[in-house]
């Protein structure tokens, strides 16, 4: 592998693991929400990367996807999220407790 | 008339959902016919299977499942054609004396419904097919248990049911296995029993196999120490509920021995005569001392029991004709007999509302028949002969006694203890003077109790007298198994212990 | 002759059912009647069976049906009545009859006297079987069912409540019953190893073929055998130690005693020791065990009679020391010998015990001898009956005892034993001691029953002549000693003694007369001008209360086994079984619950800690993958 | 540069049950669009249409055909899933017609949405292209988070967002895991990347990027099929969701996933890589095991059947990690059995639900609300028992079949321990399932009108009950030819 591939993996990985401490540490949905999109994009850097890297356009393919589906996954979200903060009045995720155990 | 024993279990079955249509008040006729006719049926059974034919007979086959080698697969032989009738025989006794009066209605359809799963079991002889109603067995006794039962009856009847559960869901993977091995080895799927037979499993197989039924088998024997179920059950089912399941529920744990573990598993069987036999010795004498220890006149009964089923399975695992046999005998004549007691006991039960042994006592003197009976059922119990009880109970001990003198010995101590117990219960309820008031007015035995009683009485006494009608297929099957397990079995210590006839003596 | 075997065998099963179908009516005299005919019956077949033996010489047998047929075990109902059967089933008919007969007038009030007549023809009926069987298994049918019989007749008047005298920590009819069917199980288990073993070593249970073969066995196994089935019959015929029931059986009604107790029952125990006498003896050393055993009882047994002031409870010690007497004789290998005494015994203590109902009857069912005297007047007959009875049991010429008793000292002088001798000989002495001091303190001396308010009346007239046919028995049966002897050695074998004895005999004979003379003039001396009591000497005296308790064996029973069992039951049940066994399997199922309970924390409802948890997995698993790597 | 692939392997007949879908979805749309505010029973009996359609088609598919430039894959794999998710669908959506008015029915575009959904499970269900699948999946998820929050109550709204939240992070996980699966293999088509793996198997550390692909893709999947600890969302959705919409979601959507994970884990299978295989039935019987516990400890049957679900999906788990066509086979007659006991089991809970909480201040169905149901309606009682005691895995009814083939496929492969605490695991779990049923038969109703009434009662619910009660009564008669049909496809397949 070239080192400038090797490099994008690596951003992504970085990408990957900020989303994801975001979706763990994070209590705002929002702000949730926008952590799991960074980890979706991290993902398609790399698939970008690689794709490029092997010459084969499948995984730009997949990135478009990812786009595609993020992007009505922001739309679904932000609905649910409207009906949540109608609601509940607030967005911090530790008032959806009601069902446990 | 070929199909008999598909009438046989599907009568009661039919009967049962014809019976959603009767009304409450006439139900107990309904459930009297029914049952009297099932019994009529296995008596024909009786009266048209060749006495001299030691395989099984009226054999359907039926492919359910072919590519798993599923089928629906029947026979007698002369092992299981008397356990049949025991448990229409016990079924009938048990709705004639019916006392139970809120919806009497689910109670008959249920026991109905108990009699299809208990003809199943010892008819079939697909593996799958005895497993399916092996289970279901346990549903109508869950629902007679905690319908019907005393005030912890809930905790008794969820704990018998999960018990058994636990129990056979480990034989299922046994069974599985088996049914694998068979796989491999000829090529075809097959759960039919008679195809098992054929099957010589390596020692070292076997002896997982072995404990995996074993486990299935002792916890519905029940065998220490998976038998602390069976007090609660007893304690709190209600008369009905007691007289099946010491009849013939229990009996599907010993039968399984018999008809399972030693012709499948011959060496692994003989190689754990020991621990196995320890343990029935370790039931026979506990549980007769806790027996004496109880004091509630069922909870004699019910430990009694288990007491009595140790018998069972040492004459089971005398690995000889004689004491098979003689399990299988016992089998029959535990069940009469502790059916006879548990329905005794209920009679009492309906009059006072206790069974506490100390509210009694000198109770004879008001119900001399009661009485009477009841003495000869205990005599029945600790083996007199000329009672049924004396057979079952000599012939498992005589067949063991080749195996171990010492153990039989230790084992014997049961004619002893027995009496301890069962003569120390007759003391306690019928002599000694009438002290307790509330005694003094009870009534004798009524026609209805005396109608389901007498026919056992006679039982006891008949087989007591003349067992030959029984044994004698008994006898017959039994060679053909030990021969089978003689044949099939490849360890040399098998091939010494399974004694197919006697290699001492004048008559030989 | 089939068909008198088969009266002899089923008069008493009728007349039993018979009985039995008024068993819950009031009184019907004619059961009583029906039953003593029928009881006759059998006695009159048992006879012509006996005189048919007499000029054939051979034995009758018949085959009634299969019993237990399985594998090689094949045993059928088979009777067989040669010399000793018939000897034994006209001993058995004799005093059943007379027992019948005399039931009659003893039970007349008691409210359940049909129940008694159908109990006692079916203890005849067992009696029947034990005797005539052809086989062990036969056998072992009547040896459990007189069991029965016995269990429900010493328990007949099972509305007593159990109290607790001097003797006993506590006793009552339904109590002493239990004890005596627990304790013949005891016995019983060793019986069965024996039959257990008969059957794996010769396959068949047949009298004839078992014997025909015993010689085949090591005699490791002979001795094995023997020991098992004397175990047995230690039971049967009350043998220490496992003795106690006998005295305590003596809560039945009297006529129990008589026919029970005294003559028949007891004795299967010798019986059995008889029958077996190819086996004893291949094995003489278990057979001086035997003897040895016997001799003890005996002198164990007359010692408790010396000081005892309970009527029965005398008659039955000295039942007790006379077995030990016929084991003695047996375990000598003087098989006849000891079945002779067996026979004449039989009449002579029937008699006794009846003579004792009789008293008691007098005495409104009082016991303690200490409490009567003086009845001589009042009971002539009865004080004659019991006399003759007393004389024959102290051996006195020419009553029964004195032929019986003497040839077993004998036997026991020819074997050279002369222990066994010497203690027998004692036993003799004190035998007539206490037997006397029975009749003194009852009938002589001055009338005690006046304190209690009893007024005693003689037994009725037909009453008295049933004891008759005992008492002529008792007082003629020793005359037909050669008779006897020469019939039953048809099938015994003979027993011959040596010329030194033949010598001896007459000397021997006397040394016994004498010390019985003397026991009875020392009783004479001590009671018959009246009781004179020294407490003092009964409060202190260790020996006398030793006596009097019974070496304190009931209580030590009691303190070693019923009460131990009883509470290791306790233990058993409420310690092992509810908190260990029972308590763990409930503990599986509480700690799944437990788990459960604890894991649903996890799930806590918040999103944020179910996000954490999906990452969690991930590590979990990937540390999973790295684990498998790292095993492999 | 690729040059354009001919029109020729477009095959689009691969994808006509998708497209009967898709068209029907269409077809509400538009009515709903000229002519507002039609009647629901309209929509349903469309949406029941097309279902029809759409699994009649499905069967009548070729099999080993590929479509659309050989992204889509009609095997017997995907067969048998497409069969089993419109069944699923088609039990569903009878159980709109209920007698209270639940407004998430009212609305035509929840049927629409509904069949989107099935489009998109179709789509997994049919592909062995990782970005279809993906696809698919979201269309399907997305869907189905919207149809739970149209139940509209502050528990559905929960719901969703929790189930939405958690879909979101599996699917950073599945782009993650396809992201390096590609990196390794440089295709996203399974049959190549099983080439690939196949060639590069011997390279040193190539395991190392194969089994972390591996791992993302199982906590993708674990997520969906619910293994713990990646459940987590499943109690408290079900819960949430209205009950044959919590029905649905254990069967039809891990029906679609199990498919996937059949197909890619049967890769790592086919190279036997044991880490896999082991993590997998790991995974499972901690699944299992713990569900099973703490569905013992649950006070509301719906919850409680939400657990058991997932020690149902643990236990089939296990099926996947032997590689044999038994046990594939078993998966799929498993979920058909599972399919209808189970829906029928949240039927029977649908059609006693009050449209506002009347037995407990949380939960819709709490144990004691069935008490003495024996007394008040014994029919249903009994029904309601057999679907209990087929849960339970209690012969003859119908999961023991099932139970039987899973647990016969294990031993076959040698797994006896894992055979037996699989076992004993139904031994746990016969105990909450009796819970219910010494409720309804061995408990007194109690009498302040707390239990069980048929408060939602309509034909089209009884239809359903009866048709899954008949299903789990009689299986012993069918379970020969269907298990036969099931193993043929699945063989035909190649698994």
């Amino acid at each position: 592998m070239t080192d400038l591939t090797t490099q994008y993996l690596i951003l992504s990985a970085i990408l990957f693991s900020i989303g994801l401490a975001g979706v763990l540490r994070r209590k705002n949905l929002l702000m949730l929400f926008f952590a799991t999109e960074i980890m979706l994009n991290a993902t398609n850097v790399a698939f970008a990367a690689i794709s490029v890297h092997l010459g084969d356009l499948s995984g730009q393919m997949f990135a478009l996807f990812i786009i595609a589906v993020a992007a009505s996954e922001v739309a679904v979200g932000l609905g649910l999220l409207i009906l949540i903060y109608k609601k509940y009045g607030t967005l911090d995720l530790d008032n959806l407790s009601i069902m446990k155990g | 008339m070929s199909n008999i024993l598909t009438v046989l279990i599907f009568f009661p079955l039919i009967a049962a959902i014809l019976g959603l249509f009767v009304s409450q008040k006439s139900i107990r006729v309904y459930g009297i016919t029914v049952a009297a006719a099932e019994f009529l049926l296995s008596l024909w059974l009786w009266m048209s299977f060749d006495t001299n034919e030691a395989g099984m007979q009226f054999v359907e086959k039926l492919k359910l499942i072919p590519e798993f080698g599923i089928s629906y697969y029947l026979g007698v032989d002369g092992i299981s054609l008397f356990i049949v009738i025991m448990a229409t025989l016990m079924t009938l006794i048990g709705i004639i004396a019916l006392s139970v009066k809120e919806n009497l209605k689910n109670m008959i359809i249920t026991l109905l419904f108990l009699e299809v799963a208990m003809v199943g079991v010892f008819v079939s002889l697909d593996v799958i097919l005895f497993y399916v109603f092996w289970e279901f067995s346990l549903v109508p006794m869950l629902y007679i248990i905690g319908a019907w039962g005393g005030d912890k009856r809930l905790y008794a009847s969820i704990k018998f049911f999960i018990y058994t559960f636990a129990g056979s869901l480990v034989m299922l993977v046994g069974i599985l296995y088996v049914a694998y091995a068979y796989y491999s080895t000829t090529g075809v799927w097959s759960f039919s029993l008679t195809d098992w037979y054929g099957l010589i499993l390596p020692f070292s197989v076997q002896k997982y196999l072995f404990w995996a039924f074993f486990l299935g088998f002792a916890i519905k024997v029940p065998m220490v120490p998976f038998h602390t179920w069976l007090p609660y059950a007893h304690g709190q089912a209600p008369t009905v509920g007691s007289v099946i399941l010491a009849a013939v529920l229990l009996k599907m744990g010993s039968y399984g021995f018999v008809r399972f573990s030693l012709p499948l598993f011959p060496d692994a069987s003989v190689a754990y005569i020991t621990p196995v036999v320890i343990i029935a010795i370790i039931m026979i004498i506990y549980t007769a001392m806790v027996a004496y220890a109880q004091k509630d006149m069922k909870q004699v009964i019910a430990y009694s029991s288990i007491s009595h089923m140790g018998i069972i399975v040492l004459g089971t695992f005398a690995m000889n004709v004689e004491g098979i046999a003689g399990s299988v005998f016992q089998m029959l004549s535990h069940g009469i007999v502790s059916g006879a007691l548990f329905l005794l006991v209920g009679a009492i039960y309906d009059r006072r509302h206790t069974k506490l042994l100390s509210e009694f006592g000198g109770i004879a003197k008001v119900m001399p028949n009661y009485a009477t009976i009841f003495v000869i059922m205990t005599m029945a119990s600790v083996g007199l002969p000329l009672t049924i009880g004396f057979i079952g109970e000599y012939l498992s001990l005589l067949g063991f006694f080749k195996v171990s003198p010492l153990l039989t010995v230790i084992a014997g101590t049961s004619i002893i203890l027995g009496a301890v117990y069962m003569l120390s219960v007759v003391k306690k309820t019928f002599f000694g003077p009438l002290t307790n008031p509330e005694n003094e007015k009870l009534k004798d035995l009524s026609t209805k109790e005396l109608t389901a009683l007498i026919p056992l009485v006679a039982i006891v006494v008949w087989l007591g007298i003349y067992p030959k009608p029984v044994l004698g297929p008994i006898n017959n099957s039994t060679k053909a198994l030990v021969q089978l397990m003689h044949k099939k079995s490849i360890t040399p210590k098998a091939q010494e212990i399974i004694l197919v006839s006697k290699d001492k003596g004048v008559n030989k | 002759m089939e068909s008198y075997v088969y009266i002899a065998l089923f008069a008493p099963l009728v007349s039993s059912l018979f009985a039995a179908l008024f068993a819950q009516k009031p009184k019907v005299q004619l059961v009583g009647i029906a039953t003593s005919i029928l009881i006759g019956a059998a006695l009159v077949a048992s006879v012509i069976l006996l005189l048919d033996i007499e000029e054939t010489g051979k034995a009758v047998s018949v085959n009634l049906m299969d019993w237990i047929v399985v594998g090689d075990l094949d045993t059928k109902f088979g009777f067989t009545v040669d010399q000793v059967t018939v000897i034994m089933m006209t001993v058995v008919t004799l005093i059943s009859t007379v027992v019948h007969v005399y039931s009659n007038y003893y039970m007349e009030s008691d409210k359940s006297f049909n129940r008694f007549f159908s109990y006692l023809s079916a203890f005849v009926f067992s009696m029947m079987i034990l005797v005539m069987s052809d086989n062990f298994l036969g056998l072992f049918i009547g040896w459990e069912g007189v069991g029965v019989c016995s269990w429900l007749l010493i328990g007949f008047w099972y509305h007593k409540k159990d109290e607790t005298r001097d003797v006993n920590p506590s006793i009552s009819p339904s109590w002493a019953a239990n004890e005596a069917f627990i304790m013949n199980r005891i016995a019983d288990l060793g019986m069965l190893v024996g039959i257990f073993l008969i059957y794996w070593n010769l396959g068949t249970l047949k009298y004839t073929e078992v014997f025909a073969h015993i010689g085949d066995l090591s005699h490791a196994m002979l001795v094995g055998i023997g020991i098992a089935l004397f175990i047995g019959a230690m039971g049967k015929s009350a043998q220490f130690p496992l003795h106690t029931w006998l005295a305590d059986a003596m809560e039945g009604p009297t006529p129990v005693s008589a026919l029970i107790h005294a003559a028949t029952m007891v004795t299967a125990g010798v019986y059995l020791v008889i029958r077996a006498n190819p086996l004893y003896s291949q094995i003489p050393e278990v057979g001086y065990g035997i003897a040895v055993l016997g001799t003890f009882v005996a002198i164990f047994a007359a010692s408790m009679a010396l000081v005892n002031r309970d009527l029965k409870r005398v008659i039955a010690y000295s039942t007790l020391s006379q077995l030990g007497y016929m084991f003695a004789a047996a375990g000598l290998g003087a098989y006849w010998v000891a079945l002779f005494h067996l026979a004449a015994h039989a009449a002579f203590k029937a008699l006794l015990f009846i003579g004792a109902g009789n008293v008691m009857h007098a005495m409104h069912d009082e016991l303690d001898m200490f409490k009567m005297g003086g009845l001589k007047k009042v009971m002539g007959w009865t004080f004659l009956y019991m006399g003759i009875g007393s004389l024959a049991l102290s051996g006195i010429y020419p009553f029964a005892g004195f032929f019986s008793k003497d040839t077993i000292l004998e036997v026991a002088f020819n074997e050279h034993t002369y222990g066994i001798w010497f203690v027998l000989w004692l036993t003799a002495g004190l035998t007539a001691f206490y037997s006397f001091r029975q009749v003194f303190l009852v009938f002589f001396g001055d009338e005690r029953y006046h304190e209690i308010g009893a007024h005693p009346h003689e037994a009725k007239p037909y009453a008295l002549w049933a004891m008759a046919p005992l008492a002529i028995a008792a007082v003629t049966v020793g005359f037909f000693k050669e008779d006897f002897v020469e019939f039953v050695t048809k099938f015994l074998p003979e027993y011959e003694m040596s010329e030194h004895t033949e010598h001896m005999v007459v000397i021997l004979t006397i040394i016994t007369t004498l010390v019985a003379l003397t026991g009875i003039v020392v009783a004479y001396l001590k009671y018959a001008k009246g009781l004179k009591r020294d407490l003092e000497f009964e409060q202190n005296n260790k020996i006398y209360k030793l006596l009097y308790n019974q070496y304190y064996i009931p209580v030590i029973y009691d303190r070693v086994f019923a009460k131990p069992y009883k509470e290791l039951s306790d233990i058993a049940w409420k310690e092992i079984d509810m908190q260990v066994v029972d308590a763990s399997v409930d503990g599986i199922a509480k700690f799944v619950e437990k788990s459960g309970d604890a894991s649903r924390k996890a799930q806590n409802g918040n999103l944020s800690s179910y996000l954490n948890w999906m990452a969690a997995g991930l590590v979990f698993i990937t540390v999973i993958a790295a684990i498998a790597v790292a095993v492999q | 540069m690729i040059q354009l692939p001919d029109f020729s392997s477009l095959n689009l007949i691969t994808m006509s049950p998708m497209f009967v879908i898709l068209l029907g979805a269409l077809t509400i749309l538009c009515i709903d669009l000229v002519k507002p505010n039609l009647d629901k029973t309209l929509y349903v009996v469309l949406t029941m249409l097309t279902l029809f359609i759409a699994l009649g088609v499905t069967l009548s598919l070729n099999i080993n055909e590929r479509g659309l430039f050989d992204t889509i894959l009609i095997d017997g794999v995907s067969v048998l899933g497409q069969t089993l998710i419109i069944a699923g669908s088609m039990l569903f959506i009878p159980l709109a017609l209920t007698k209270r008015r639940f407004h998430d029915f009212s609305y035509p575009e929840f049927f629409s949405l509904f069949l989107f959904m099935v489009f998109g499970f179709q789509f997994m269900a049919a592909s062995d292209n990782l970005i279809l699948i993906f696809v698919g999946l979201e269309t399907g998820s997305l869907a189905l988070y919207t149809l739970i929050a149209m139940h509209n109550t502050k528990l559905a709204h929960e719901a969703a967002i929790k189930y939405f939240t958690m879909g979101a992070m599996a699917a950073g996980f599945f782009t993650m895991g396809a992201a390096i699966i590609y990196a390794t293999t440089g295709s996203v088509e399974m049959y190549a990347i099983a080439k690939v793996l196949q060639d590069r198997m011997g390279e040193a550390g190539i395991l190392i990027p194969i089994i972390g692909g591996a791992l993302f893709m199982i906590v993708a999947i674990g997520f969906k099929v619910s293994l713990i600890p990646f459940h987590m969302w499943t109690p408290d959705t079900y819960e949430g969701a209205s009950a044959p919409m919590a029905g649905y979601m254990s069967i039809v959507p891990k029906v679609a996933m199990m498919v996937v994970a059949i197909r890619l884990f049967g890769i790592y299978m086919e190279l036997n890589i044991d880490i896999i295989k082991i993590t997998i039935i790991v995974l499972a019987i901690i699944t299992t095991t713990l569900a099973n516990m703490m569905a013992l400890v649950q006070k509301d049957v719906k919850r409680m059947l939400a657990y058991s679900s997932i020690s149902h999906a643990g236990f089939v788990l296990v099926a996947i990690a032997l590689d044999t066509t038994k046990g594939y086979s078993s998966i799929f007659l498993y979920y058909g059995l599972f399919m209808f006991t189970n829906l029928g089991a949240f039927t029977m809970l649908w059609i006693s639900r009050h449209k506002y909480n009347v037995h407990h201040d949380r939960f819709h169905h709490p144990y004691s609300k069935f008490a003495g149901m024996i007394k008040i309606a014994p029919i249903s009682a009994v029904i309601m028992a057999v679907f209990m005691l087929s849960l339970a895995g209690v012969p003859p009814f119908s999961l023991f079949w099932g139970k039987l083939y899973v647990l016969s496929a294990i031993v076959d492969s040698g797994y006896y321990g894992v055979a037996i605490i699989m076992a004993l695991n139904s031994a746990i779990a016969v105990y909450y399932y009796l819970k219910l049923i010494v409720y309804m038969f061995l408990k007194e109703p109690d009498e302040s009108r707390k239990n069980v009434v048929y408060a939602n009662r309509a034909f089209s619910l009884e239809l359903v009950i009866g048709i899954a009660a008949f299903v789990t009564i009689t299986s012993i008669f069918y379970i020969e030819p269907l298990m036969s049909f099931i193993t043929d496809l699945v063989g035909a397949s190649g698994y």
